[in-house]
């Protein structure tokens, strides 16, 4: 039953891509559309029952791939994926019923859209090293060509392709050698072979093809120091697609770090997992201090991603680390706390990509500083985008708290440990992710009190409309399950330790508490969501009640108090830039944010200034110490090798006469 | 008789038209008779898979599976690069670029040059092989100079002078196995047999056939644009009209590495399959590196091409070097990806210079705005070659690089991937220029004739099909891989 | 009006054109000697935050429309009291350029302190008629 | 762990909790307020003054600038309900308040960002310029003392082997001489400088300054007024109390009711009250002896609190 | 390699053949070199005609007289018809004379070290001269790269070939009959082909030394 429902999905995504490209203009996005999101909710279907029975969907065929055969086998851990992957694409689907902009509506973005999903709920399924590869390229492939459909009208989205395609193939690069060893030194390329026979490689295989599966899996996750193409492709995306990359996409990248170092390896040495915790604590205080220091909107929604990510890594890696200094049901824990933070990250990621689509849409602009006013003129919208907000910073009664709670958790709980690796980890660990998660309160503060609140900083948000219903409906699936999650985790928890259970081959018993509570199974006290969101829901009432018996009169509305000035105008309000300037302050050293000041003299006397213009601008550390070097080499090499064929005849002839000469020489 | 008549259809379709007095439209006779050799090719494919070799013209043609497969490949760009010849030469002659004379030398040339590659293929003999390569050089020739500009003639110079230097040293090879066969009682008439080499071969004077093999993987590398004697390709293949530069880029370079393939077969059972290998690791690296290098800063996207030819054979090269059966297939599935994917790309830059007149990556810009058909072609034809899903060299070149990694190779793969990402670097920065952007004040153009385009997509949906599906080839693949692997 | 406010009063205080005469016996009124703050009187940075204006000096015309703007910033009900002669009726600069009138032309004036300026026992006790200490 | 109380004894604890710090808080700051003004050498108002500002507040006009949503409105009542809800069920008398099993320390300090994360966004949404400083000056602080915060919270965790506040709580009830190790030590005044900084005391932050550009934490309330300021300043003073009692549950737990019976009670409220008071008469000292810190030094401060508070941990290990 | 007139002949036309070689190399006169060339391909024919004599191989004796006419009469004939009307002297070589002849005794070292497995595979006389045709093919090899003449990259062409042929001829007399016309046709079509081509150049830019077509370049 499962394994037809793959098929049927895999199809029915086929179909809409072809529809996508063949239908007629005028049915062809609903038609497209409509089919796509069928092949999501047979995807869901399919997850939903592999999660449910435990029993996976398997497809095997030699006739498709050349030579190797396609191999799927969707257990519960790929199934947790795939359904998350199928709710963010329903709600990116319906958001995009209603979002005409950036060139998603050419013949060619019709046919790749559906496309792109589709490989996103099949990754999770493939099952031997070629399927893999094949569908993960396909995936980084169709990924590209979306987030260049609007390149004819920006210039900036050909420079974010380019950055995209060029890590993201690097990662390939990786990711192929490190599979590719695995499967040459098990004898197999199908992930249950490999898994089967992988405890007994030497060491030195195991080590370098887990670090090559970092780097490439990392490389598409947005791993610090991997990330630097996700704050350009993400923003430069059109508002689903961007959604589907940063709610979905980067999850594979955690599914295949995992699946490959827990599954396929079985667990490794410490120092695997420290290396994944020590890039997860850079990658999640690296994102969330630029997140925090942006004022591109979808830049930093993208940067925190990044961080995001980061954090994910670090449970990864607490996990890893748990496992090998033998804490199975820790491991476990963080595991869990890890896909939980997966799910809820793509509910909240998913919600904040596509509601800042929509009030880019309704402004005009992704520039925080030109933003404000927006909670007033679209209020629905403002508010998805700050409930998603609010609950990727993990504020309490929203699903973000309990994900960050539980990792906590188990972060704890591994620490009276006579291992130096952990004792030493995990109060670090702790510490980033406390920090970054008072970078993210303050980033979602900044983008949504600038973004949304106060005065409207520019004619396009004075003059803002609120988007279409079912743009408003997209966002807003995405936004509520972000609300259901917080005070109902019960309702994923389940699946989720299922999920991390199947993949880590662990046969011990669930570690967490059930029912309506979240928390370790052992241990006194409990994450009670629910009853938190009721005890807040009364208190705020109460009070609010209180309020209205002392002063029933309502709120007299008057102009802002600004000191006594004749004007209160927008300009005096505080920017995303100043908002984040105490902490570029702080952070200099990390940031080195560049200055520039030009004053220009009164022609005068010079004792006067006529006018002052300060520029400030905040580089990416890492685009600017490794990678812009590596390109001006890579240059320079290759301006230095042009010179050696310099189109003489008897010079390329000279060429062949020392080889036939060494060849005489040595072979004779 | 089946292998004659594959020979024979080009060539009356060259007759045909040279008989024609110069008309364009005579090319479609080309047309056919390269689709029906393809068709007879196909044919003979699956005959020769149900039920051996066949041989033909009184033991002089034989034709196994990777001859047959062979056959397709140049069956299938000829028929690509014959039909979008028409095009090329009717815009000529409509420019006031050519004569009809001219147009009929093109066409009897292609045809010629289109036989010679067939009987390279299908000779059973490996002296026969050679003439035939040899043949092929001096057609194109001409070919590459049809232009009659000082660049296209100063490109013919270099493109003969060297590979005849190159070919003259496979020759001297040739002899050396030749000399080794008589040693081993081969009969002088058959001594150079593909049969009777490989039934002799593992008594085959050891010292002499490395020599040999050496001298081979030199001269047939030369035609094969492996380096160090690569250099004659990018100037030929740019100046080459595009078709010219399709079927030589698309077919070629790998009719040459057929000749390389085979004499492998043989050397790895004369001397063990080391030896080939490490010979073919070094050019494959060096070519991979030097296509890397100067991919990095070109400026002409001909030549861009031209220099993404050297990666691939390179690359191909390297799948040779490890030499396991599932190598072989994917090095073939290689030469089919590669030749559809190049030559559908030659065949669309020559669309894109005929339009913007010139074919410096920096005169190009927006091509995905101003031209999307063209663009959009040669966009994909890119991704295509990069070795993207879902398209055939994917699925090559991770085969290639899994039979690598088998056969204890996984540093030169490693090497090569590395090259590889360079190139990527280097050719997403390119295309990108050319590509992407807003289209400006130029007007956007009619996109080229359906009849034009039609040739084009369809061999990348081709390229496209068989990266996906397995069945249509993987019978032919593997009897082809088992008559040449180790 | 004391009852409302009793044992607690915020003013802001509003320098409308003043010598700083005013300001001087004002600042004094929180010194340890006098320690207003033990009546419960504040001053407040924020109009929002009090209960009216203290307001000093003759209005000067650029700060007539400032004064009206910090009026109307506090909340409901509000009480406004001039201190010194200027605030009451422009004192000596009665009729000088650039003053707009006294405190009471501008916004209603709830209580005048009369002094020039008014020593700050005498705020003091006018202001404890308003917070009912 | 579950002791059993009666579900009536357990409701009343946290009702006497709530209606304690409801009015303890004011009382609090008013206590410092006049410790601060008798060591100026003046009377001061009396302790109860912040009540009767709020009295009077609570009656007084609420006033919202023209641009305001529904945010402004909102956040004065999201501060003072996350800290009852935290007053609720944190084990500041009793070590079994209603749902003190789910009293995690970790929950409850992301219930108290969520009250300055809700003030933050209302001062942002009075759309001045001194509400969005005070929010980005408030909002940086908050997230750079978050590390020491929750390290803390590790290194008093560990030995309870629960992040649950009535764990810790009887776990240091039965081992009293745990309390003086090292790690709690500097455990502690990792902790002051998060409760100083948090709250916006000095030498972070001047409560009482009337100088705008200096402002971090009145900056952002400047534009409330009548009751949502008095719910402000109550939250507020709440939130300060709430800390206090955490702080004295934490590192002198002594007096918390263990058991449940009206005698027990009495002992843990009486008890409570004095150790907050002191806290109050201490911290008002030392404010009067430090000025404010430059706003760009707070985070040496709270850079220092983090390594102290991983020293902490370490130590933590290192005993156990 | 004393003694019988086989050997004695057969050595000298091969030691003429790599005299020549060499010759080419000194010389700078176009019109000397077409002899010379013209020479060796005489000298070749002879050296074919003396395998076939000494084998009695009547089909050999043939391919001397095709040999003859194609590399000693047809080719020198043509290049004289190409090279007519030329600049009559290669004035700059890239490499100037008396390097190239140091040069030349390297190459012809390295033919002796490389071929001489080939040559003890052989055997008797014809074994031991094989390096001589080596050497002539690497000659002609170094005149490709050391003149910029067109026409000396037509000789060199030919010098390869005459070596590569020598070798053929010394080692297996000659390869099968088919093939060795179609390996004798090639050569020809392929210098008619240069010749083309050098007249091409010609005519449409003039007289012009192989450096000037360096337009074609990165």
């Amino acid at each position: 039953m499962t394994s037809d429902l793959l098929v049927v999905t895999a199809l029915i995504g086929l179909s809409s891509s072809a529809v996508g490209a063949m239908a007629p203009l005028r049915i062809r996005m609903h038609l497209s559309v409509a089919l796509t999101i069928a092949a999501c909710a047979s995807g869901f279907v399919m997850a939903a029952e592999v999660l449910h029975t435990g029993r996976a969907a398997v497809v095997h065929t030699t006739a498709l791939l050349p030579q190797s055969g396609l191999s799927m086998v969707l257990d519960r851990f790929g199934a947790l994926f795939v359904a998350v992957s199928a709710v963010v694409g329903i709600g990116a689907m319906v958001f995009r019923l209603g979002y005409h902009g950036q060139g998603l509506s050419s013949r060619t973005a019709s046919c790749i859209l559906p496309l792109f999903v589709t490989t996103l709920l099949l990754v999770p399924a493939a099952a031997n090293v070629t399927t893999f590869l094949f569908l993960w390229e396909l995936m980084a492939v169709t990924s590209l060509l979306l987030v260049l459909v609007d390149h004819r009208r920006r210039s900036e989205v050909a420079s974010a392709g380019q950055w995209y395609a060029v890590m993201t193939q690097f990662g390939a690069a990786a990711l192929l050698v490190g599979l590719v060893l695995l499967a040459t030194h098990t004898g197999s390329q199908s992930f249950a072979a490999i898994a089967a026979r992988s405890t007994h490689l030497p060491a030195g295989v195991r080590d370098s093809a887990f670090v090559l599966v970092v780097v490439g899996f990392g490389s598409k996750a947005g791993m610090v120091p991997l990330h630097v193409w996700l704050p350009r492709a993400h923003p430069e995306a059109p508002g689903p697609v961007s959604a589907l990359m940063s709610a979905a996409m980067v999850n594979l990248g955690i599914y295949g770090i995992v699946r490959v170092g827990d599954g396929l390896l079985g667990g490794g040495p410490a120092w695997w997992w420290l290396l994944v915790m020590a890039l997860g604590a850079l990658s999640a205080l690296f994102g969330s201090l630029h997140s925090a220091t942006s004022s591109d909107l979808k830049r930093l929604l993208a940067y925190s991603t990044t961080d995001n990510v980061g954090l994910m890594l670090l449970g990864v890696g607490a996990s890893g680390l748990f496992a090998s200094t033998g804490h199975r049901a820790l491991a476990l824990v963080a595991l869990v706390a890890t896909l939980l933070h997966v799910v809820f990250h793509a509910v909240f990621k998913g919600s904040l990509f596509l509601s800042a689509s929509s009030l880019q849409q309704a402004t005009g602009t992704r520039d925080l500083d030109r933003m404000g006013g927006l909670l007033r003129r679209v209020p629905l919208t403002g508010t998805i985008f700050l409930v998603g907000g609010l609950a990727m910073a993990a504020m309490p009664v929203l699903c973000g708290f309990v994900s960050e709670w539980l990792l906590l958790q188990a972060m704890l709980h591994g620490l009276p440990s006579s291992d130096p690796a952990i004792a030493v980890a995990m109060p670090i660990g702790v510490g980033a992710l406390a920090l970054t998660g008072g970078l993210t309160a303050l980033t979602i503060v900044k983008a949504a009190g600038i973004g949304l609140l106060g005065q409207p900083r520019s004619t396009g948000a004075a003059e803002a409309h609120e988007v279409g219903p079912s743009m408003r409906l997209g966002a807003a699936i995405l936004a509520t399950l972000c609300l259901v999650f917080g005070v109902a985790p019960f309702l994923v928890v389940p699946s989720v330790v299922d999920a991390a259970r199947s993949v880590t081959r662990a046969r011990i018993p669930d570690p967490l508490v059930g029912g309506w509570q979240v928390g370790l199974a052992g241990v006194h006290g409990a994450l009670a969501p629910g009853l938190l969101a009721l005890a807040l829901l009364i208190a705020v009432t109460l009070v609010a009640g209180a309020r209205r018996m002392l002063q029933p009169t309502p709120a007299r509305r008057t102009q802002a108090w600004g000191c006594g000035r004749d004007l209160q105008t927008a300009t005096m309000e505080y920017t995303a830039t100043s908002f984040g300037e105490p902490l570029t302050r702080v952070f200099e050293d990390v940031l080195r944010p560049a200055h520039d000041l030009d004053v220009s003299h009164a022609a005068e006397s010079r004792y006067y200034v006529e006018a002052a213009r300060f520029h400030t601008s905040l580089d990416d550390a890492f685009e600017r110490h490794a990678y812009r070097p590596a390109s001006v080499g890579l240059g320079r090499w290759g301006a230095l090798a042009r010179r050696v064929p310099n189109g003489s005849i008897h010079r390329y002839l000279a060429f062949g006469l020392v080889a036939l000469i060494v060849v005489l020489v040595v072979v004779g | 008789m089946i292998l004659v008549c594959i020979l024979g259809l080009p060539l009356i379709g060259a007759g045909v038209i040279a008989a024609g007095g110069g008309r364009p439209t005579l090319g479609w006779a080309g047309v056919g008779a390269n689709g029906a050799a393809l068709g007879l090719g196909i044919w003979t494919a699956v005959r020769v898979v149900r039920t051996g070799p066949l041989t033909g013209a009184q033991g002089v043609l034989r034709a196994d599976a990777l001859s047959a497969f062979m056959v397709v490949v140049i069956g299938v760009i000829a028929l690509l690069a014959s039909w979008i010849g028409i095009r090329t030469v009717a815009l000529e002659l409509a420019n006031g670029q050519s004569t009809q004379r001219r147009v009929t030398t093109y066409g009897v040339l292609v045809q010629a040059f289109v036989a010679a590659m067939l009987l390279a293929v299908l000779a059973a003999n490996v002296g026969v092989l050679w003439v035939a390569v040899e043949a092929t050089t001096i057609v194109t020739t001409f070919l590459v100079g049809h232009r009659r500009t000082k660049g296209a003639l100063e490109a013919s110079w270099k493109y003969i002078v060297i590979c005849s230097v190159g070919i003259a040293l496979a020759f001297l090879g040739t002899v050396f196995v030749y000399l080794a066969a008589l040693h081993v009682g081969g009969h002088s008439a058959d001594a150079l047999d593909w049969t009777s080499l490989m039934a002799h071969a593992r008594h085959l004077d050891p010292s002499l056939m490395r020599l040999a093999f050496a001298l081979l993987v030199l001269g047939y590398g030369t035609k094969v644009g492996l380096a160090p004697m690569h250099s004659w390709l990018p100037d030929a293949h740019s100046q080459a009209p595009a078709p010219i530069s399709a079927l030589m880029s698309g077919v070629l370079l790998t009719v040459a590495f057929y000749a390389i393939l085979r004499f492998k077969a043989v050397v790895d059972l004369a001397v063990g399959p080391g030896f080939a290998r490490g010979l073919l690791v070094i050019v494959a690296l060096l070519s991979l590196s030097v296509a890397a290098s100067l991919l990095l800063t070109q400026r002409d996207y001909k030549r861009m091409l031209a220099y993404h030819s050297i990666e691939h054979m390179g690359l191909i090269a390297l799948g040779a070097a490890a030499g396991i059966p599932l190598a072989i297939a994917a090095v073939l599935l290689h030469i089919l990806g590669h030749g559809l994917a190049k030559s559908v790309l030659f065949l669309t830059s020559g669309e894109i210079m005929a339009a913007e007149g010139t074919s410096q990556i920096d005169g190009v810009r927006a091509l995905l705005a101003r031209r999307p058909a063209l663009g959009g072609v040669f966009g994909i034809g890119l991704v295509a070659l990069l070795g993207l899903p879902p398209f055939s060299l994917f699925s090559s070149e991770l085969l290639m690089a899994r039979a690598e990694f088998e056969v204890g190779l996984g540093w030169a793969a490693v090497a090569a991937i590395i090259a590889m990402v360079v190139i990527f670097v280097a050719v997403v920065g390119h295309a990108r220029h050319m590509l992407l952007g807003p289209p400006g004040a130029a007007v956007v153009e009619a996109p080229p004739p359906g009849w034009v385009a039609a040739p084009l997509v369809g061999g990348l949906v081709v390229c496209g099909f068989i990266g996906v599906f397995a069945w249509p080839l993987s019978g032919l693949l593997e009897a082809a891989a088992h008559v040449v692997a180790i | 009006m004391a009852k409302r406010n009793r044992g607690s009063l915020q003013l802001r205080h509003v320098d409308a054109g003043s010598c700083n005469g005013c300001e001087l016996e004002i600042a004094s009124i929180f010194s340890p000697v006098y320690d207003a703050e033990r009546f419960g009187m504040r001053l407040e940075a924020s109009p929002r935050h009090a209960d009216g204006l203290l307001v000093t000096g003759p209005v000067t015309r650029n700060m007539a429309d400032p004064l009206r703007k910090t009026f109307e910033a506090v909340p409901n009900p509000r009480v406004v009291v001039a201190v010194g002669d200027c605030a009451r009726n422009c004192g000596v600069f009665s009729g000088a350029y650039g003053v707009e009138g006294a405190v009471a032309d501008v916004v209603p004036v709830d209580l005048e302190i009369p002094g020039c300026p008014p020593d700050p026992q005498t705020i003091i006790t006018a202001l404890r008629g308003l917070s009912g200490t | 762990m579950r002791t059993g109380w009666p579900a009536a004894s357990m409701v009343a604890v946290s009702l006497l909790q709530v209606v304690g710090v409801l009015v303890g808080g004011p009382l609090l700051v008013g206590l410092m307020r006049t410790v601060r003004c008798r060591l100026e050498g003046r009377a001061g108002p009396p302790v109860r003054q912040p009540l009767l500002d709020l009295r009077k507040l609570a009656r007084r006009e609420r006033t919202t600038s023209d641009e305001t949503s529904w945010i402004f409105p909102l956040a004065p009542l999201v501060l003072v309900g996350s800290t009852v809800v935290v007053a609720a069920i944190a084990p500041l008398l009793a070590t079994d308040p209603a749902y003190g099993w789910s009293a995690d320390l970790f929950a409850v300090v992301f219930l108290l960002l969520l009250g300055s994360v809700a003030l933050a966004l209302g001062a942002l949404d009075s759309g001045t310029a001194f509400g969005g400083m005070g929010a980005s000056r408030a909002m940086t602080i908050g997230a750079l003392s978050e590390p020491a915060l929750l390290v803390v919270i590790l290194a008093l965790s560990v030995p309870a082997h629960s992040s649950n506040l009535p764990a810790i709580v009887t776990r240091s009830l039965a081992h009293p001489l745990w309390l003086a190790t090292p790690e709690r030590l500097l455990a502690l005044v990792a902790f002051v400088i998060v409760i100083v900084a948090e709250s916006g005391r000095l030498p972070v932050d001047n409560p009482s300054t009337h100088l705008e550009l200096t402002m971090i934490h009145e900056a952002m309330v400047l534009e409330y007024s009548g009751t949502d300021l008095a719910l402000i300043k109550l939250g507020e003073s709440m939130r300060l109390a709430v800390l206090m009692a955490l702080f004295a549950d934490l590192f002198v737990p002594w007096g918390v009711a263990s058991a449940p019976g009206p005698i027990h009670l009495v002992v843990g409220l009486a008890t409570t009250v004095a150790k907050v008071a002191a806290l109050g008469v201490g911290l008002a000292i030392f404010e009067v002896t430090v000025a404010k810190l430059r706003l760009f030094r707070v985070p040496e401060l709270l850079a220092g609190a983090f390594a102290l508070s991983v020293l902490a941990v370490l130590s933590a290990l290192v005993v156990a | 390699m004393s003694g019988s007139p086989f050997t004695s002949t057969l050595t000298l036309a091969v030691g003429a053949v790599l005299v020549c070689a060499v010759t080419v190399v000194w010389l700078s006169s176009v019109r000397s070199v077409i002899r010379v060339v013209a020479f060796q391909g005489v000298a070749l024919g002879l050296v074919v005609l003396v395998v076939g004599v000494h084998l009695g191989d009547p089909g050999l004796i043939a391919t001397a007289a095709v040999v003859l006419a194609v590399k000693g009469i047809a080719m020198p004939f043509l290049l004289e018809r190409s090279g007519g009307g030329a600049l009559t002297r290669e004035t700059r070589p890239l490499v100037n004379v008396p390097a190239s002849l140091v040069a030349s005794a390297v190459l012809i070292v390295v033919a002796f070290v490389a071929s001489r497995g080939v040559a003890h595979f052989v055997g008797s006389t014809e074994g031991g001269l094989v390096p001589v045709g080596v050497a002539t093919a690497l000659l002609g090899f170094f005149v490709l790269v050391a003149k910029r003449r067109p026409i000396f990259q037509m000789v060199g062409l030919l010098m390869i070939d005459n070596g590569i042929a020598m070798v053929a001829f010394l080692c297996t007399a000659g390869v099968p009959f088919l093939i060795e016309m179609g390996v004798s046709l090639d050569v020809l079509l392929g210098v008619v082909v240069l010749m083309v081509l050098a007249q091409r150049l010609r005519s449409e830019f003039g007289d012009l030394d192989l450096d000037e077509l360096q337009e074609l370049h990165d």
